[in-house]
């Protein structure tokens, strides 16, 4: 029973309350989306232990939606879909208790506008639909807009603009593709539909289109990821955005690029996916990301910045792990994509708070605050250890698997993407010490007062999480392995590498 | 004779309405256009449309131009304007659209363009109907029955019409 | 049969009604040659309404409630321009422009 | 499991978490705590030590010469990847367990009394604690990726307590540098084990161990790959060249986290990798001769910038490179020589921390006394000092102890396992001529230590005294428990050479037995090497005359009369100038590596690429562009509705242009 409805509840709930948020009076509008988000993380828990770990698609709700064109309502999750829900329904309570005294102006719009968010997010991972898929992506840009453009920083609009374009110039060349599909899969067998396992078992006779079709699709989702060189909108957005902006573009929109190639891209042209050419570039690129993004952010004046150009370097890291396709390496990169989410997450909460207090993100406007604020600098450096993978963080777990994983298939890669962990502990150590180390210099500092109970709520369910992922991750590893292992198969018949024998 | 004193109405709309274009004063242009107006109701009546003919004089002839009168008088525009019409480049360039959709419309509203004479009712069948339903009848028939929705709509339309020339047409409201 | 003549006189009303509407800038007058392509198209109305039916003399009541309406709001808004730039001609109003 | 106390092998980096986790929350809940906190802090450090012990002995009775591994959860289960997290108890593990629980103790507890007035008590022991607990997590791992989070982990504790008091900028740049370069050398360890699993299919030492001779040539690529990577990890965590040059920039921290960190245990982590893999090197023959070769030109190249040096930390830091250097020599050699290079590692740990201490108890006279007199000089520059022996009788006795122990005098501990190393190495030097100049090598490295350790002793405890007049009223020994750790580290570097006595000296070389279940598969692999007895001899007479004439030398060498105190001392000149700045190798790397890198990363990468080449010219280019497309048709646009009605019509006229047609 509960299997049926969640998916649905976990779509609609969002809005309805949405919609309840606008109306309240605006001093309740906060309370109002916490409760309400937690009723959304609550509703979602128990699909940790619905979900059996196995192939195929679980939690499945299917409904016609518009069936003159085919166009059906189906959502599901697997696997790979599971944590990216959950890690968005565990995000949000978040991302409201740490906007709390951030957003001082127009409340409600901005809490309605997170909770529409979290339908699109969620929509765009359990979509079976490549309409409704669609839909979704586009449903999740709008928000976020709004909520750089309204209640981001000085420069904003600018921002919030290049993040629309960009993403919106790739998300229509994606229709497009996906339109082909369909009228291809329709033109095969005479049905009509936009299911994803429909067009997924007529992709075989699409011919050299799939190029096109292919490329369509890595420019939706490499934009979104971002790849190098498409990345350029992401510093300029987290800069601009609101911490809980920030959070939710680094913790989960990202990712669904790179749950795009997982989900649409290989799956659908694996042929041109693993052309040698095409590996090479898409390798290359990673790599490129992830000493291009370490490099560059060691040198950003900017704290959020820094965050940002350390995101481009992980997301390295999942793109590599991805076309590795090898089973650790896979799923090392959807351990990397919930590792980013909580780290990167918890950093732009830190630097949100802190922001708070000294209205400065640029990080030589800080300097030995640690003895000042000791519990924010106990935290910030954990995340920070985290966010650099060191063992026993979840960030470790992650990038260990995804590059054992991708030495398989890429020796030479994976020993330079190793290089990145060096240069992680460069950028993010070096603004760890200009942060909360070396003397005291400025005068406002001193009188910064450390975390409170409410920031400190914030921060501690992402502490355990790091620690758990750290320390226990085979609860995750089991629910994943299942799927990874059949999108391997699927993309690459055969032995799957790095299965047991 | 039907024919003639159609066409000499036709002629009498046509002439004041190429009048009413090329008057430079807005007063005259509006009188001229009520000339055309009542030419058009003539042709009405030929074409057994008694009642839509009366509704031309009441609403048309009567409301809608003293409504222009008004209007011009209020602002005062009873004197023709030195820009209102515009130079030989406007006239030219009037002069060779009008006369292409002229010819486009005379060619498409040719006799190819009336309905085949399958689905035509047999001539006299309209005022056959007049003479059962009443010449007010006949029309209130549809619009009551058939056109029910569409007679709602429009009246709608008409109160909004009015609120908001009220809105935009009073100073202070 | 009067289909025919009422065609004609019907596409040349049309035609002076465009052709004012190129010709003059005094929006009142361009507003009268509304009035005048919308009678036009009334005329073909009534016309074929004899050979198909009632129902065209139905469209032309409509038409006219459509015209009275316009011209209620039409002259409004005349008039709150006029207020606004002590003119009624077209070269005035190029707000449209930047 | 056993049955025995072996057993409870999980409950030593438990506590030490325990102490972490305690101290941990009362230095941000109540910093000012320090009573509890010593007792947690030291407690849980004896307690370890006792379950140590307890393990060692239950250990020894169960006579096996198989590990006993323990696992306890599933860690990464990926397909054929199945990481657990277990502890393994061996021979060498068990060594290293007790060396760490040990020495640790001891330096905890030296460290209640040195760190007493310090404002972040709580957390130093919370650091200190942790820093226990990732040390015990890698030497007594069961796979490398556990050995790895203890090896990762010790690095974090070094960063932390290297800059410990960072609110000067020189700890927390010395701890940055420490962590970065320590990660240099994890890239190394990182690969090394997608190697090693891609080819065993295991992480697990026990199966890598026992699939290694069927999945590997020896001698071939790709073991030789892995062995260079893995000493590539063991040069950055236990200070090799090139990676060596975070050690000296360490000793900003407090001078007990020098003595356990960068002297007894961290360090001496990577000589406990080579020894726990000795079964790879052994089958790369290529990477011993590497290891051991730049484990000689360290130990050189440390020694002469150590003659140099004024910073008594300084001096000991390259001295513990140097030593480092010796025990890479060991286990570079490989076979027998590992227990060789372990006995060395414990030895050192002994008198290399009682050094330590020892200075740490000098810093701290020399601190109170400069605090008495308000004075700002450096209380860690041997020029600032001399004489000191009059004020601080057990230190300096102590001090001598452990001076005379690393030049290698006998029958001190250093005697032992140098004497030990030179012979095994010099053993190989007849099959592989390459080991000779390893060896000559090693003898004028003992030269120099035994001189730069004299140097040090004389100018910092006799002579006159340079401290001023105020300054020496307010010189007094450390408190008892200060010196009560450094008598037992004293006592240890006296006998500690009973451990492993040679057969040569009729003893029964208990160490290297102890050991052999250690080194027994990689022995069959190395070529036989024998010394006969007569050489020998020779080489212990060489070693102690070298010994003997770095002491001698130094004590006439030297003229304690003419030192000056630091403030008013001249510059080196000459070749003393380039040692004195230790050849440069900071200031070259900060020429090629680091400027290169930032300039590249700020100038290149970001400020042209990413916002003149992508955001500028693609990116806002296609803005720009499309914003020139809607300016040339602007003209379009003429806001004249008149103009737009005729467009209007055209359209229309267009359109029924095609219904005609």
């Amino acid at each position: 029973m509960y299997a049926t409805w969640v998916l649905t509840a976990l779509l609609a709930w969002p809005l309805i309350t949405g919609a309840i948020v606008m109306l309240v009076p605006s001093r309740m509008a906060k309370h109002v989306a916490l409760v309400a988000s937690l009723i959304e993380f609550g509703i979602s828990v128990p699909v940790w232990w619905t979900f059996i770990p196995g192939t195929g698609m679980q939690l499945v709700a299917d409904h016609a939606w518009i069936s003159a064109w085919g166009i059906r309502y189906t959502v599901g999750v697997d696997g790979i879909s599971l944590f990216l829900v959950l890690l968005t329904t565990f995000l949000m309570p978040l991302s409201i208790l740490g906007s709390w005294s951030y957003i001082m102006k127009r409340e409600n719009g901005f809490y309605a506008l997170l909770l529409v968010l979290t339908t699109g997010m969620i929509g765009v991972f359990v979509a079976l639909d490549l309409f409704l898929f669609y839909v979704m992506w586009e449903v999740m840009l709008i928000p976020m807009y709004f909520i750089i453009g309204v209640w981001g920083g000085d420069n904003r609009l600018y921002a919030a603009i290049k993040f629309f374009i960009y993403t919106f110039f790739g998300s229509l060349l994606m229709l497009v593709a996906i339109l082909v599909l369909y009228l291809h899969a329709g033109r095969e067998t005479g049905v009509y539909s936009f299911g994803y396992m429909h067009l997924l078992s007529h992709v075989a006779t699409l011919g050299s289109i799939a190029w096109w079709l292919f490329g369509a699709f890595f420019l939706a989702f490499a934009i979104k990821v971002p790849l190098f060189p498409l990345h350029t909108w992401l510093p300029d957005a987290h800069v601009e955005a609101p911490t809980a902006g920030s959070v939710i573009l680094a913790g989960i929109l990202l990712k669904m690029g790179t749950y795009g190639f997982l989900r649409f891209a290989l799956p659908f042209f694996p042929a041109v996916a693993l052309h040698q050419t095409v590996q090479l570039i898409i390798v290359v690129l990673s790599l490129i990301g992830i000493i291009y993004g370490g490099l560059v952010a060691m040198v950003q004046p900017d704290f959020k910045k820094l965050i940002a150009y350390s995101s481009v370097a992980h997301l390295g890291f999942v793109m590599l792990g991805i076309w590795a396709l090898t089973l650790q390496s896979v799923q090392g990169a959807l351990l990397v994509m919930i590792n980013h989410g909580i780290s990167t997450g918890a950093l732009f909460f830190l630097v949100g708070m802190i922001y708070e207090r000294r209205h400065s993100q640029l990080i030589e406007a800080y300097g030995g605050i640690a003895r000042v604020v000791p519990l924010f600098a106990a935290i910030l450096t954990v995340v920070s250890l985290s966010s650099i993978a060191l063992p026993g963080t979840n960030g470790f777990v992650g990038e260990f698997l995804v590059l054992l994983g991708a030495f398989r298939t890429y020796p030479v890669a994976a020993t330079i993407a190793t290089t990145g962990v060096i240069v992680a502990a460069a950028y993010l150590l070096t603004a760890l010490q200009r942060v909360i180390f070396n003397p005291l210099t400025s005068h406002e500092n001193e009188k910064l007062t450390d975390l409170t109970p409410r920031e400190l709520a914030v921060l501690v369910p992402l502490l355990v999480c790091i620690l758990w992922v750290g320390v226990y991750p085979k609860p995750f590893l089991r629910r994943m392995e299942p799927s990874a292992r059949a999108l391997i198969q699927q993309v690459r018949p055969g032995l799957v590498q790095g299965d047991a024998p | 004779m039907t024919l003639t004193f159609f066409w000499i109405f036709g002629v009498i709309a046509m002439g004041s309405a190429l009048l009413c274009i090329t008057r430079r004063n807005p007063v005259v242009c509006a009188l001229w256009l009520v000339v055309t107006l009542f030419a058009l109701a003539a042709m009405y009546v030929m074409l057994d449309a008694q009642f839509i003919a009366a509704l031309q004089v009441l609403v048309y002839a009567g409301a809608i131009m003293v409504l222009f009168l008004f209007v011009i008088m209020l602002l005062n525009l009873g004197r023709p304007g030195p820009t209102d019409i515009k130079g030989p480049v406007g006239l030219l360039l009037a002069a060779v659209l009008a006369g292409t959709l002229l010819f486009q419309l005379r060619v498409l509203g040719g006799a190819q363009a009336l309905p085949p004479s399958a689905i035509q009712l047999p001539p006299g069948s309209l005022a056959a109907l007049q003479a059962r339903q009443g010449i007010v009848g006949a029309v209130a028939g549809p619009l009551f029955e058939t056109y029910l929705v569409p007679f709602e709509i429009a009246s709608v339309l008409l109160l909004a019409a009015i609120v908001g020339a009220v809105v935009l047409a009073k100073r202070k409201l | 049969m009067l289909l025919s003549p009422a065609l004609e006189i019907s596409a040349v009303l049309f035609t002076l009604g465009v052709a004012g509407v190129l010709l003059r800038r005094n929006t009142i007058v361009i507003f009268m040659c509304v009035e005048l392509m919308l009678n036009a198209v009334n005329l073909t109305f009534v016309a074929l309404a004899q050979p198909l039916g009632i129902g065209g003399q139905v469209f032309v009541f409509f038409v006219m409630a459509v015209a009275a309406a316009e011209a209620a709001v039409g002259l409004a808004i005349i008039l709150a321009v006029y207020r606004h730039k002590q003119s009624v001609s077209l070269q005035n109003m190029n707000l449209l422009k930047d | 499991m056993t049955g025995t106390a072996v057993d409870l092998i999980w409950l030593a980096p438990a506590l030490a978490l325990l102490g972490f986790v305690l101290n941990g929350t009362l230095a941000l809940a109540r910093p000012a705590t320090k009573t509890a906190v010593s007792i947690i802090g030291v407690g849980v450090l004896l307690g370890a030590f006792a379950i140590g012990i307890a393990v060692f002995r239950s250990f020894v009775a169960l006579h096996t010469d198989a590990p006993v591994v323990f696992q306890y959860w599933s860690w990464i289960p990926v397909g054929s990847l199945q990481v657990n997290v277990g502890f393994q108890v061996d021979q060498l593990s068990t060594v290293m367990l007790l060396v760490v629980t040990g020495v640790g103790s001891l330096i905890h507890i030296f460290s209640v009394g040195y760190m007493q007035e310090d404002p972040g008590y709580a957390r130093y022991f919370a650091y200190l604690n942790l820093f226990v607990f990732f040390m015990l997590l890698l030497v007594l791992g069961s796979s490398f990726p556990v050995m790895f989070v203890g090896w990762e982990g010790v690095g974090l504790c070094s960063y932390l307590l290297i800059g410990f008091w960072f609110s000067d900028k020189v700890n927390a740049d010395a701890g940055r540098k420490a962590f970065i370069m320590n990660r240099i050398g994890d890239f190394g360890f990182m690969v090394a084990m997608f190697m090693i699993f891609w080819s065993t299919g295991s992480l697990d030492f026990g199966t890598v161990f026992s699939h290694a001779p069927t999945a590997f040539v020896a001698g071939g690529g790709a073991i030789t790959a892995i062995t260079l990577f893995l000493f590539l990890g063991c040069t950055g965590k236990s200070a090799q060249i090139p990676l060596y040059t975070w050690l000296p920039d360490a000793m900003a921290g407090p001078t007990p986290v020098s003595a356990l960190i960068h002297a007894a245990t961290m360090v001496t982590a990577g000589v406990y990798l080579v020894a726990r893999c000795n079964l790879l090197f052994a089958m790369a023959p290529v990477s011993g001769a590497v290891v051991a070769g730049v484990g000689a030109l360290t130990a050189l190249f440390a020694a002469t910038i150590a003659l140099k040096q004024w910073d008594i930390k300084r001096v000991l830091a390259y001295s513990t490179i140097s030593q480092l250097g010796y025990m890479f020599v060991a286990v570079g050699t490989g076979g027998a020589a590992i227990s060789a290079g372990i006995f060395h590692l414990a030895t050192h740990a002994f008198f290399k921390a009682l050094l330590f201490l020892g200075s740490g108890s000098v810093i701290f006279a020399m601190h109170r006394a400069y605090h008495a007199s308000h004075s700002h000089e450096d209380a860690q520059d041997m020029r600032n000092m001399g004489g000191l022996a009059r004020h601080m009788p057990w230190t300096t006795t102590l001090m001598w102890i452990a001076t005379l122990a690393i030049a290698g005098v006998p029958p001190l501990s250093g005697f032992f396992s140098k004497d030990e190393i030179l012979t095994a190495v010099f053993a190989r030097g007849t099959p592989q001529p390459a080991w000779l100049v390893f060896g000559g090598l090693g003898l004028v490295t003992a030269l120099l230590t035994a001189f730069y350790m004299t140097r040090l002793m004389l100018y910092t405890f006799h002579g006159p005294n340079r401290t001023g007049g105020e300054e020496r009223r307010h010189l007094f020994e450390a408190p008892w428990i200060m010196t009560a750790p450094l008598l037992v580290l004293g006592l240890l570097s006296l006998a500690g050479g009973l451990l492993n006595v040679p057969e040569l000296y009729h003893g029964n070389a208990w160490l290297q037995h102890w050991l052999e279940p250690i080194s027994r598969s990689s022995v069959a692999l190395l070529p036989e090497t024998h010394l006969a007895t007569g050489t020998e001899w020779m080489l212990v007479g060489i070693a102690v005359a070298v010994a003997a004439i770095g002491i001698v030398g130094a004590w006439r060498l030297l003229n304690l009369e003419t030192i000056v105190p630091a403030h008013s001392a001249p510059a080196e000149r000459g070749f003393a100038r380039v040692l004195r700045n230790k050849w440069y190798v900071d200031e070259i790397y900060d020429a090629l590596i680091v400027r290169p890198i930032v300039w590249l990363s700020r100038e290149v990468l970001w400020k042209w690429i990413d916002q003149q080449v992508i955001d500028g010219a693609l990116v806002n280019g296609a803005a720009r562009g499309t914003r020139a497309v809607g300016w040339a048709n602007r003209w379009l646009q003429t806001g004249q509705v008149g103009v737009y009605v005729a467009v209007f019509l055209v359209g229309v006229l267009l359109l029924l242009w095609r219904a005609m047609s």
